[in-house]
């Protein structure tokens, strides 16, 4: 159980340290919010069940912390995804020209 | 554990330095809720729940509210320089 | 210092969620725009409430999990809060 | 108005039961009077739960829902990592406009935070039907408009049994 409970802890803490290398590596912010956001929220999540392995009477909180992370993670980038798009970042142009054509 | 509480301090340190050197209000902002990040997790580190519960609560969440309200009323963002469209 | 014992697995995860605070801290110093920071700010948020997760498991003490829960809660309305008063600036 | 009184109440008291962890007397009491509080105070503001098709099948439906949302969220990670981990920029951006059968708030939004997790994909905006995707990797040749269709309408297909 606790081995389980170690690996998943890792896997999670691999996943936001991708999310955060991803966060200085991408070229633009749109980028930045894709990579940034997948990663942690499943690195989120694989740290909490991680330490569910470790700690089964604490589900109810986990279970909280987990549907809170799965909804708030991605509304939040979306709407600073959203922010950026008003304050006139478009890094795309010739990209959506091509498309429409 | 004292490296982590090093490593928080070094970021609460950056963090507020670029509160202090930005000219765009809303990315001070941005930089004040980092601050109070790192005390919230300081304070948890030094075995001090209680504390950093209030300071999560009051710090991370209400006074970043605050200011980004503030901000935002007051239109003070007209008063960005450099930091903003590129 | 505190006499917790963590183990090598549990060792490798803190110096990689210590690495990914870094990374995300330095994404918020150089960020060239405001979105950049606050989207920095954002990942450092869900980055901090899973460590605090985590250090609830190692000081074995179920507040911590509070704070984390209140952490996150507050944090998403601060960082929309941020966001919309950016996106009014345009 | 009675049924979504119905729902917040039971959703209220069931986080409540969650964070306190107890099932003893004294804080089920409190907790029902503090959810039937809440509850009477924010009913008004919670249109969206009318959106909600409640059938004796709803469990179901979650449970294919969260199926083939964690296969998605698992895929885009292992996805992502790669393109991070991949010297030089293994992204091409661009970015493309749907539309959505999906008439309610909930259901709109929950389609947008689907496609957030998804592999290379990313919801920038929603406005009135339309949704705007920014795809990070848009490989020339393929059909981005119909690969976005496809991606919006397997979701789609998912939560319209249970939302409007």
């Amino acid at each position: 159980m606790t081995v389980i409970g170690d690996i998943f802890l890792l896997v999670g803490a691999v996943f936001l340290c991708l999310a955060a290398l991803g966060m200085v590596r991408m070229p633009d912010v749109f980028n930045r919010i894709q990579t940034g956001t997948k990663g942690s929220t499943l690195g989120a999540l694989s740290v909490l069940i991680g330490v569910f392995f470790h700690h089964p009477d604490w589900w109810a909180k986990l279970v909280v912390l987990a549907v809170f992370v799965l909804v708030t993670s991605p509304v939040g980038s979306s709407i600073i995804a959203r922010a950026a798009l008003a304050t006139g970042l478009r890094p795309w142009h010739q990209a959506e020209d091509e498309e429409t054509v | 554990m004292l490296w982590l509480v090093i490593l928080a301090v070094v970021v609460m340190i950056a963090a507020a330095l670029l509160t202090v050197f930005l000219r765009s209000y809303l990315a001070a902002v941005a930089a004040v809720s980092v601050v109070s990040l790192a005390l919230a997790v300081i304070f948890a580190l030094l075995r001090a729940p209680d504390v950093a519960l209030a300071e999560a609560a009051v710090a991370a969440g209400l006074s970043g509210v605050l200011l980004a309200l503030t901000v935002r009323r007051t239109g003070l963002w007209r008063s960005d320089a450099g930091d903003g469209k590129k | 210092m505190m006499g917790l014992e963590i183990g090598i697995l549990g060792g490798i995860a803190v110096a990689l969620l210590g690495i990914a605070v870094l990374l995300g801290a330095a994404r918020l110093v150089l960020g060239p725009t405001v979105a950049d920071r606050v989207v920095a700010a954002d990942i450092l948020t869900i980055i901090t409430t899973a460590a605090l997760v985590w250090l609830a498991l190692v000081q074995d003490s179920a507040i911590v999990l509070d704070i984390a829960l209140v952490f996150g809660a507050l944090s998403f309305v601060g960082v929309v809060a941020i966001a919309r008063a950016l996106e009014k600036r345009s | 108005m009675t049924r979504r009184f119905a729902m917040t109440f039971a959703g209220l008291l069931f986080v409540w039961i969650l964070l306190t962890g107890t099932l003893a007397v004294q804080e089920i009491i409190v907790g029902i009077l503090v959810a039937a509080g809440t509850a009477a105070i924010s009913i008004r503001h919670l249109q969206w739960l009318d959106d909600v098709m409640l059938t004796p099948l709803l469990p179901l439906h979650l449970g294919r829902y969260f199926f083939t949302f964690f296969k998605a969220l698992i895929f885009a990670n292992f996805d992502v990592a790669r393109r991070v981990v991949t010297p030089g920029m293994a992204i091409r951006p661009a970015v493309v406009r749907v539309h959505t059968e999906l008439h309610s708030d909930l259901g709109k939004l929950w389609l947008a935070n689907s496609i957030t997790l998804t592999p290379g994909t990313l919801t920038v905006d929603l406005d009135g039907q339309e949704l705007l995707i920014h795809w990070i990797d848009a490989t020339p040749g393929t059909d981005l408009e119909t690969a976005t269709r496809e991606i919006v309408a397997g979701f789609e297909k998912v939560l319209k049994e249970f939302l409007k």
